[in-house]
């Protein structure tokens, strides 16, 4: 595989849940890429429709949600139309998660080395006593000390930091191609979040692994991620390199996002604040579904925006960017 | 765990304290069983002499601590109407409604676990819908005519099933029982079902709850990330959890099961406990039901106890918290 | 701020103005299925409200009874052709529908009677004791738990064994077994409810207990009495006819469904099948349609439940 | 050849039959509605375990099928004077055990009797009167009384005689387990299984006739359908106590062949008659009334005239029994040809109540068990409908029997039912406990919860009491009956009746008595 | 500076589970069992001035929701004393500690489950003027209405129940329910941390907004360093139930003195810094079931010596305004 090609290219991607209320189009014409080795930062605020994203790289929507066009090339490969069967030989082999929730990701009734030897056991036809090793080896691999023992807890005997190294673990077993981390430290305390971002920036480096990190928290992508990509209302407004996007943001959205977060620069100022609210999924306005927030908005934006690629690798779609010049 | 068996104990030392101590009081109110057992002709010289000869002429604090006393060596006081120990008459009678219980419980989580896992993976399906409204129907038929139905279509309209008794028994395992013979198996049937339809249907509906409750939990959707088979994921991450809170009712269960006997076993004849506590209630043969009632709270406090151990051996969460406690 | 303001109009998540009753009634509506039962309900509840008015014959009324009418078969009419028993006649010669429209007279009235007087009694118990905890809690908590312990027909059963029969009797026995698991319910749903913040806010706004208690836990602890109420009233009147069939429950002379039934079970096996029959059906469906109609508010009032349910 | 062939096959096949009817007929099994409550004939006088004890026990003397005295273990009894009889005893009767029965038998069960410990319904008040009992040689025994006890004969034939070897120091246990069980009876315990089964062999060295049937099972089969259904699937071959609600299928069916007897316990109704305000008669609007109409006879009269007694037992007992004017059927002691049941005469009633001052009736409430007699709650609900006719406003109250007594004894009733058997096969004990008027000191009038008092037939049951010569005796009860039943002291309504039901082929031989008795069942003539 | 307006005297809160009767005849069998102590709060020392904004900073478990608690009323207290203005509040009469509490409010993390789900929007608000006598019946409306255009809610939605507002406008009613009760100090805890960045943004404008309009003085707990650097005036950090450091805020950020406070300071993440090379802190947050010996921090502290494990270091001036407590500043 030549190392230009990515390792994951989404194309066109539409997710929708068909409800009785209607359509909550999720995931709305949204395409990115990762390459071997690359962190890429899905930022977004609550209901942006980035966890979605996620799960429909995995297949992993359940109904009244589906995908409803677009490409999922995973080595160039399309996984979107693929059978369960060849989707569950990729889940936890290829393409790994971690979730946000490290008390609640663990099945609580099941012993630690059960649930990491089930996962090699499930791709894999090793013996017991392999697999277990290699569970063990997983374990140290997270900074776990004695992993011997610890794999005859159950997950209650853990705090969450030390939950979440498991999950990581148990997701980097099989050494896969890309890992998909849903928001995995935004229930830890800064201290052990530290840890946590420490863990997987190592293993990302060591085994070349590709990473989708999803957060709602600029910060945490800015000191993680190599490329970010800005969603609002289940699109991408804007993507680009972490320093391109976060210094001079086009999109009045990540504008108005990075202007919002507090910061020692502006102690004790008033914040920039996008006014209203993010709109509902299942009536999302016309056009540009930023435009009733936006201080930008012209007649223009009753229509949606085309997605602009600039030769930097930017893009954004927006009809009146922010640093236009650039 | 020793902390949690010594509080259970001492809990039901209180219970079977409390319950006695009502029981008697509650019995001696009803009436004076002398009446009843005393043929009509009886003359007033034979009532007082029945009294005497029974200890009921004694204030009533005594008759309860001259019972306690004996309870706790074991003996829990001779039927006036059978002159038996009551223990004897209900251990006695004990295998045949165990026998039954046992039967429905088997029914009720052999049918109820799978139909409600069934309903719980394909929720709001024509399948979930039919089988809830089934369930819903299933505790709303009331037990007694439930059976009286199954008598008269089974018995009376088909003849396919005897309507009454135990039938001929057999001894499995040195236990007598009635799924020794066919017959006693065809004696069987329709009470169990009796007995069991609601049972089948609470643990249906449990079930299928706590598959609702289970399947969108985070734990599950990551073994699916992980690549696990759909079976490995419902029959060991969910069947694993959800057993949990069915197990507790499972065994709650089988005290009402034993309980529900007495209706059961009244309309099918059944040569169980429960009758033996109907007709010693018409009787008031105190010390039989006295015996009757003290024997089931310690037949439930038993249970209880054992589903607690279970419920600990399955969650690893309680085992602990017991051992840091 | 102006800004905020307005856009802020646009964009509420329930458009819908819900009191409690309103959000029930609404959701019920909302299913056919349920719907129909509330229907056949409310049919069985008017039928037993106007039995003196519908009803052929008075079954009470000795001097309208007749020894030698006794066990007709459906559709017999009586001596002077004034009267089809549709339903047939009991042991007595009572006309069965008669019966039956006054029996569930008597079977409604007894378990909406008990299960209102018992969850007004949980209810207070309940709150009470999660309230103020201590021992006040333990020693209700302790009771609860003593009384669920045993099953409720067994615990009816010995009760009614002391008290003897009666209406009034039943009834006692039946808040007497069933007040527990309100006052269970109640008590777990005040101590969550208790738990929330806007507790904390009501204490920190200096408000008194009782307004805390009555105002504010009560109103929040509601939902899970409404549904364990529909419950506990078809148990209600379900052990009620059980009791009754045992020969503990009402007086022989004002039979409830329950009596009825247990007046045709021996003559079940004979092929007169019709006494035993009819009332069960008929308590079949009142209690079917209570437990269809509490399934439905179950979810109703049930958030997560109702999320899937709009799906 | 070929004849001798067929010959043999017939004979052969003869044999096989034969030998299958044979062994047929020699088994009987019984499903019998009672359970005894121990083995031991001493322990109570409930009528489940007497029904049992009587097959392998015998009395001195003992009621026959018609409830008439015939000796048994005595041959006779003399008078001797007032306070002594002397019984002459059966010789060559053998226990089971094959030992003799003596005199130290009958004197060793009194005792038994009279000391038993912890039953609620011991014979002792049976034995009360003797004061003495001696054994003039093995079969002459004297018994002393402490007063004069004309009915000592039959109470002292209440208690069964047990071997005073067998049974010496035994308790009821010993009985149970058979080791003490042994009788006189024609047959003999093989085992108890409590609350299942009894099984029974004929008694070979039995004194008198022997039964037909060598081994006999009896099943204590209490829930009446599945006593029909074992008779109807062959299981059984005799059952009793027959459900009234069956009487009708059993008649049709041709294998089944019905056994009715109408018993010695009378359903009647008894009336408040000594308290001027009664607690449950009410005028229309139901406030009680200051006058208690029981107390005029009239009023009396014209219930009894409202009961349609043929109705009542055709519609409401299945045809289970007979009507009654007094205390006792016939065949017992003390029955009085003249007293026929009550006309049934509705318009003679109004015009009766309208005469006592009632033309638009009261308001009463007749209180009854419902799970004592035979559809008890029934019968009393159709009586009310028989008294609304009379337009008197009736409400129903019935209620366990455990509730029933008690409350029927503290007498808080005006209006209710009762039944009272006569189980010795003397009407003395119904008329004087029944009728008599109640007295604390006396123990007459125990059973009289309506409080009847009549000087006139006091006087003679208290001389009938004492009176020793039966034919006078007999006289005595008569006329006493036409007093009290003229005076409706109490309303007679009927005999229970009870039946069994045989598989055709054999025949029971009903007794008055109830009782279920393997040497009863014979083959079908 | 002038008096302090809230001042917390050696307070402390703990909770206690004692041992039942079974666990204490276990015991006898020799189970072994202790009673568990908490030590939430564990002797804290601090006084809140006349329209200053404290921070109040900690990770989870570190006590600082029971802080504020306590500073609000909904606790009481262990031991030790919270005196408003000079005066012991548990020993105010009742009519005046009612003043009083009205004058301490509060603001909750979670705006679901702080507003009465089965209440009016208009008498979650408005309760407590009423019963309080601040507005009566007929002049409800316009002192709410008032309340609500302060706060930024549109008065139309006051018959609304708070399930049909969206996160940021519930927690303007819990602001608009604080307020209507004219307080003069607010405990704010965690109030933002559960809302989106551009929400967060708008909240915390009004929190500064109505701090000038009506002289708040706010206790404001949160475990996001970042909001509290941009809204504090002073800074609180908690450790396992006890202050560590106060500073003012600038001088807290440029130069943290306790390790932990340094630690805190090293790992949160920042906009500003890309492509961090993140370093493990050591351990983890101890149970405060059983908490480290002396100084809470030192098994997880690089400059811990021998003596951090025994003795407890006191809080003790640094610096003009500045305490901490740590053995090394000797």
């Amino acid at each position: 595989m030549p190392d230009s090609e990515p390792t994951l290219k989404v194309e066109k991607l539409h997710t929708s849940f068909f409800t009785k209320a209607g359509i909550v189009k999720a995931v709305n014409d949204v395409s990115f890429s990762v390459k071997r080795g690359e962190i890429l930062g899905l930022v977004g605020e609550s209901g942006s429709g980035k966890s979605i994203t996620a799960f429909s790289i995995l297949n992993l929507i359940d109904p009244p949600g589906r995908i409803t066009s677009g490409k999922i090339l995973f080595n160039g490969r399309d996984l979107v139309g693929s059978s369960e069967k060849e989707m569950q030989q990729l889940r936890g082999n290829k393409i790994a998660m971690i979730f946000q929730d490290p008390m609640m990701t663990l099945n609580p009734v099941l012993r630690i080395d059960t649930q990491m030897i089930e996962t090699i056991q499930a791709h894999e036809k090793v013996s017991h006593r392999v697999a277990y090793e290699r569970a063990r080896d997983g374990l140290g691999r997270v900074g776990i000390s004695s992993p011997e023992e610890r794999l005859k807890a159950y997950p209650h005997q853990f705090s969450g930091g030390m939950r979440q190294r498991v999950a990581i673990a148990i997701s980097f077993l099989l050494k896969p191609d890309l890992v998909l981390a849903d928001e995995p430290t935004t229930a830890l305390d800064v201290t052990i979040q530290g840890q946590i971002l420490y863990e997987v920036q190592k293993l990302c480096r060591e085994t070349g692994t590709a990473m989708v990190w999803i957060t709602h928290d600029l910060a945490v992508v800015g000191g993680l991620a190599d490329r970010v990509c800005v969603m609002y209302a289940g699109r991408i407004v804007e993507e680009g390199g972490v320093d391109e996007v976060i210094d001079t943001p086009m999109h009045p959205y990540t504008h108005g996002l990075i202007g919002s977060v507090p910061s020692q620069n502006r102690r004790g100022q008033v914040l920039y604040q996008i006014p209203g609210m993010t709109p509902s999924l299942l009536s999302l306005p016309k056009g540009c579904t930023f435009r009733p927030r936006c201080t930008q908005k012209t007649e223009q934006c009753l229509e949606v925006p085309q997605t602009l690629r600039t030769s930097s690798g930017r893009m954004m779609s927006c009809y009146n960017p922010f640093n236009q010049g650039l | 765990m020793t902390v949690f068996i010594v509080r259970r104990l001492m809990q039901s030392v209180l219970v079977v304290l409390v319950v006695s101590m009502i029981l008697f009081a509650g019995i001696f109110a009803i009436g004076n069983p002398v009446d009843i057992l005393l043929p009509p002709d009886a003359t007033q010289e034979d009532r007082e002499e029945a009294i005497q000869a029974l200890g009921l002429d004694k204030p009533l604090l005594i008759q309860y601590g001259l019972f306690l006393a004996n309870a706790v060596r074991g003996d829990l006081g001779t039927s006036f109407v059978h002159n038996v120990p009551s223990m004897q008459l209900i251990l006695h009678r004990m295998n045949a409604t165990l026998e039954l219980a046992l039967l429905a419980l088997i029914f009720a989580v052999f049918i109820g676990i799978p139909l409600g896992m069934l309903s719980g993976a394909h929720p709001n399906t024509l399948l979930d819908r039919t089988l809830m409204t089934g369930s819903i129907f299933g505790f709303s038929i009331p037990n007694f005519w439930q059976g009286l139905m199954l008598i008269m279509v089974f018995s009376v309209f088909l003849r396919w099933l005897p309507s009454t008794g135990r039938g001929e028994t057999g001894t499995i395992l040195g236990i007598e029982t009635s799924l020794a013979t066919w017959d006693g198996i065809q004696h069987m049937i329709m009470p169990a079902l009796n007995l069991s339809l609601y049972k089948i249907s609470m643990v249906m509906r449990l079930t299928r709850a706590s598959m609702r409750e289970t399947l969108p939990m985070d734990f599950v959707k990551f073994a699916r990330a992980k690549g696990l088979t759909g079976r490995r994921i419902i029959f060991v991450h969910v069947l694993k959890n959800i057993m949990l809170p069915i197990i507790t009712v499972i065994g709650m269960e089988l005290g009402s099961l034993i309980a529900f006997g007495v209706v059961t076993e009244t309309i099918f004849a059944w040569p169980g406990m429960g009758k033996l506590l109907i007709d010693s209630i018409n009787v008031l043969d105190r010390p039989v039901i006295v015996a009757w009632l003290m024997i089931v709270v310690l037949l439930f406090i038993s249970i209880n106890l054992l589903v607690d151990i279970i419920y600990s051996v399955l969650d690893p969460r309680i085992r602990l918290s017991d051992v840091k406690s | 701020m102006s800004e905020s303001l307005a856009t802020e109009h646009t964009a509420t998540y329930h458009e819908t103005d819900d009191t409690l009753s309103r959000q029930i009634v609404r959701g019920v509506l909302n299913s056919k299925e349920a719907t129909f039962w509330l229907t056949v309900g409310l049919i069985i509840l008017s039928i037993a409200l106007l039995a003196p008015w519908i009803a052929p014959q008075d079954p009470y009324d000795l001097m309208v009874l007749d020894i030698m009418d006794s066990r007709m078969p459906p559709g017999t009419k009586n001596f002077d052709e004034s009267l089809t028993y549709w339903l047939g006649t009991d042991g007595q010669g009572r006309d069965m529908l008669s019966a039956i429209m006054y029996g569930l007279r008597t079977s409604i009235s007894v378990g909406v009677m008990a299960g209102v007087i018992a969850l007004i009694l949980g209810m207070i118990l309940g709150l009470t004791g999660s309230y103020f905890g201590g021992w006040v809690d333990a020693l209700i908590m302790r009771t609860v738990d003593l009384m669920l312990g045993f099953p409720t027909i067994l615990v009816a059963l010995i009760l009614l064994s002391v008290l003897g029969q009666g209406v009034d009797k039943v009834i006692m026995a039946l808040v007497a077994v069933q007040w527990a698991n309100y006052a269970r319910v109640v008590r777990s749903a005040a101590l969550v409810e208790r738990e929330k913040e806007y507790i904390e806010a009501a204490t920190c706004l200096g408000l008194g207990h009782w307004r805390i208690l009555f105002k504010h836990l009560l109103p929040n602890c509601l939902p899970p009495v409404i549904v364990i109420g529909t419950v506990q009233v078809a148990h209600a009147i379900s052990a009620e006819a059980t009791l009754s069939f045992l020969g503990l429950g009402v007086p022989i002379t004002e039979p409830s469904l329950g009596l009825l039934i247990a007046n045709g079970y021996q003559l079940l096996l004979s092929g007169m099948y019709w006494i035993s029959f009819f009332p069960g059906v008929v308590l079949l469906l009142t209690i079917f349609s209570i437990n269809i109609v509490g399934d439905r508010i179950r979810e109703i009032l049930n958030p997560r439940l109702l999320q899937e349910g709009e799906n | 050849m070929k004849t001798r062939m067929k010959a043999l096959i017939l004979s052969l096949s003869l044999i096989v039959v034969a030998g299958i009817t044979n062994i047929y007929a020699e088994t009987v099994t019984i499903g019998m509605r009672t359970n005894p409550t121990a083995l031991d004939p001493h322990f109570s006088k409930d009528g489940g375990t007497q029904m049992i004890s009587m097959q392998f026990f015998e009395t001195l003397y003992t009621a026959d099928d018609k409830m008439t005295m015939q000796p048994m273990l005595a041959e006779s009894v003399k008078v001797i004077d007032k306070l002594t009889y002397e019984f002459k005893l059966r010789k060559g009767v053998k226990f089971h055990d094959g030992s003799d029965f003596t005199a130290e038998d009958v004197v060793f069960s009194l005792k038994r009797a009279r000391d038993i410990k912890n039953s609620a319904a011991s014979f002792a008040s049976s034995v009360k009167p003797v004061k003495e009992m001696k054994i003039i040689d093995p079969y002459t025994l004297q018994i002393t009384t402490k007063k004069p006890s004309p009915l000592l004969v039959k109470e002292v034939s209440r208690i069964y005689i047990v071997s005073h070897k067998a049974a010496a120091n035994a308790s009821t246990e010993d009985f149970n387990s058979g080791k003490a069980a042994v009788g006189t009876g024609s047959y003999k315990l093989v085992k108890w299984t409590s609350g299942e089964q009894i099984v029974m062999k004929r008694f070979e060295d039995y004194w008198g006739d022997k039964p037909h049937f060598e081994d006999v099972i009896i099943k204590n089969i209490s829930n009446d359908a599945s006593r029909v259904a074992g008779l109807l699937s062959g299981s059984l071959d005799i059952i009793d106590q027959v459900p009234p609600s069956d009487m009708e299928m059993l008649k049709n069916d041709q294998k089944i062949t019905l056994w009715p007897v109408s018993t010695a316990r009378l359903i009647y109704l008894h009336m408040d008659h000594a308290r001027d305000k009664s607690p449950f008669i009410t005028d229309d609007q139901g406030n009680q009334l200051a006058k208690n109409p029981f107390k005029d006879k009239r009023v009396r009269l014209a219930l009894s005239k409202l009961i349609n007694r043929d109705a009542l037992i055709s519609r409401t007992l299945y045809g289970l029994g007979e009507p009654s004017g007094q205390m006792v059927p016939e065949g017992v002691f003390g029955y009085n040809p003249d007293l026929k049941p009550m006309e049934y005469d509705p318009k003679g009633a109004l015009a009766l109540l309208a005469e006592a001052g009632y033309p638009e009736g009261f308001g009463v409430t007749v209180h009854g068990p419902n799970n004592r007699y035979l559809y008890d709650a029934q019968v009393i609900q159709t009586v009310a409908q028989f008294l609304a006719r009379g337009k008197i406003k009736v409400k129903v109250e019935t209620m366990p029997k455990n509730v029933y007594f008690k409350r029927a004894t503290a007498r808080e009733f005006s209006l209710f039912l009762v039944g009272y058997g006569t189980s010795s096969g003397d009407g003395m004990s119904g008329l004087s406990l029944v009728l008599a008027t109640y007295n604390k000191e006396t123990k007459m009038g125990s059973n009289n919860r309506g409080r009847y008092s009549n000087p006139e037939y006091d006087a003679i049951i208290n001389k009938a009491m004492i009176e020793v010569n039966e034919p006078m005796r007999e006289k005595m009860l008569q006329d006493a009956a036409v007093i009290a039943f003229g005076d409706i002291g109490i309303i007679p309504m009927y005999f229970q009746a009870s039946a069994w039901a045989t598989r055709s082929g054999i025949q029971y031989n009903s007794r008055r008595d109830e009782r279920t008795l393997a040497r009863n069942i014979v083959p079908a003539m | 500076m002038t008096d302090p307006i809230i001042q917390l005297k050696q307070l402390s809160k703990q909770f206690i589970r004692n041992l039942d009767f079974a666990e204490k005849a276990a015991n006898l069998l020799g189970a072994g069992i202790k009673k568990q102590v908490v030590h939430a709060v564990d002797d804290v020392n601090l006084n809140i001035f006349k329209g200053e904004v404290i921070g109040l900073v900690g990770e989870s478990g570190c006590g600082k929701s029971t802080l504020g608690r306590m500073v609000a009323g909904i606790l009481k207290q262990s031991s030790g004393s919270i005196r408003y203005r000079g005066k012991d509040i548990h020993q105010l009469s009742t009519e005046e500690r009612r003043r009083v509490q009205l004058n301490i409010q509060m603001i909750f993390q979670d705006s679901m489950s702080s507003l009465n789900p089965r209440m009016r929007v208009r008498n979650i608000i408005g309760e407590g003027p009423l019963v309080h006598g601040l507005t009566s019946q007929s002049e409800m409306d316009d002192y709410l209405d008032n309340i609500m255009i302060r706060v930024g809610l549109d008065p139309e939605f006051k018959r609304r129940y708070p399930h049909q507002f969206s996160g940021g406008q519930r927690q303007r009613i819990g602001i608009a329910r604080a307020i209507a009760v004219k307080p003069e100090f607010i405990v704010c805890d965690e109030s933002v941390a559960a809302l989106d960045v551009s929400i967060q943004a708008q909240v915390l404008n009004l929190f500064m907004k109505l701090r000038e309009d009506l002289q708040l003085t706010y206790l404001f707990i949160s475990h996001d360093l970042g909001v509290v650097e941009h809204l504090s005036d002073r800074v609180v950090i908690l450790y396992l139930g006890r202050v560590v450091e106060i500073a003012p805020t600038e001088a807290l950020f440029e130069q943290p003195n306790h390790p932990y406070t340094r630690v805190l300071m090293a790992e949160v993440p920042r906009i500003n810094l890309r492509h961090r090379k993140y370093s493990p802190v050591a351990g983890e947050i101890p149970s405060p079931l059983n908490p480290p010996s002396g100084c809470h921090f030192h098994p997880r502290c690089q400059f811990a010596e021998p003596r951090c494990g025994k003795e407890k270091p006191l809080l003790k001036e640094i610096a003009s305004e500045r305490f901490s407590a740590c053995h090394l500043n000797e």
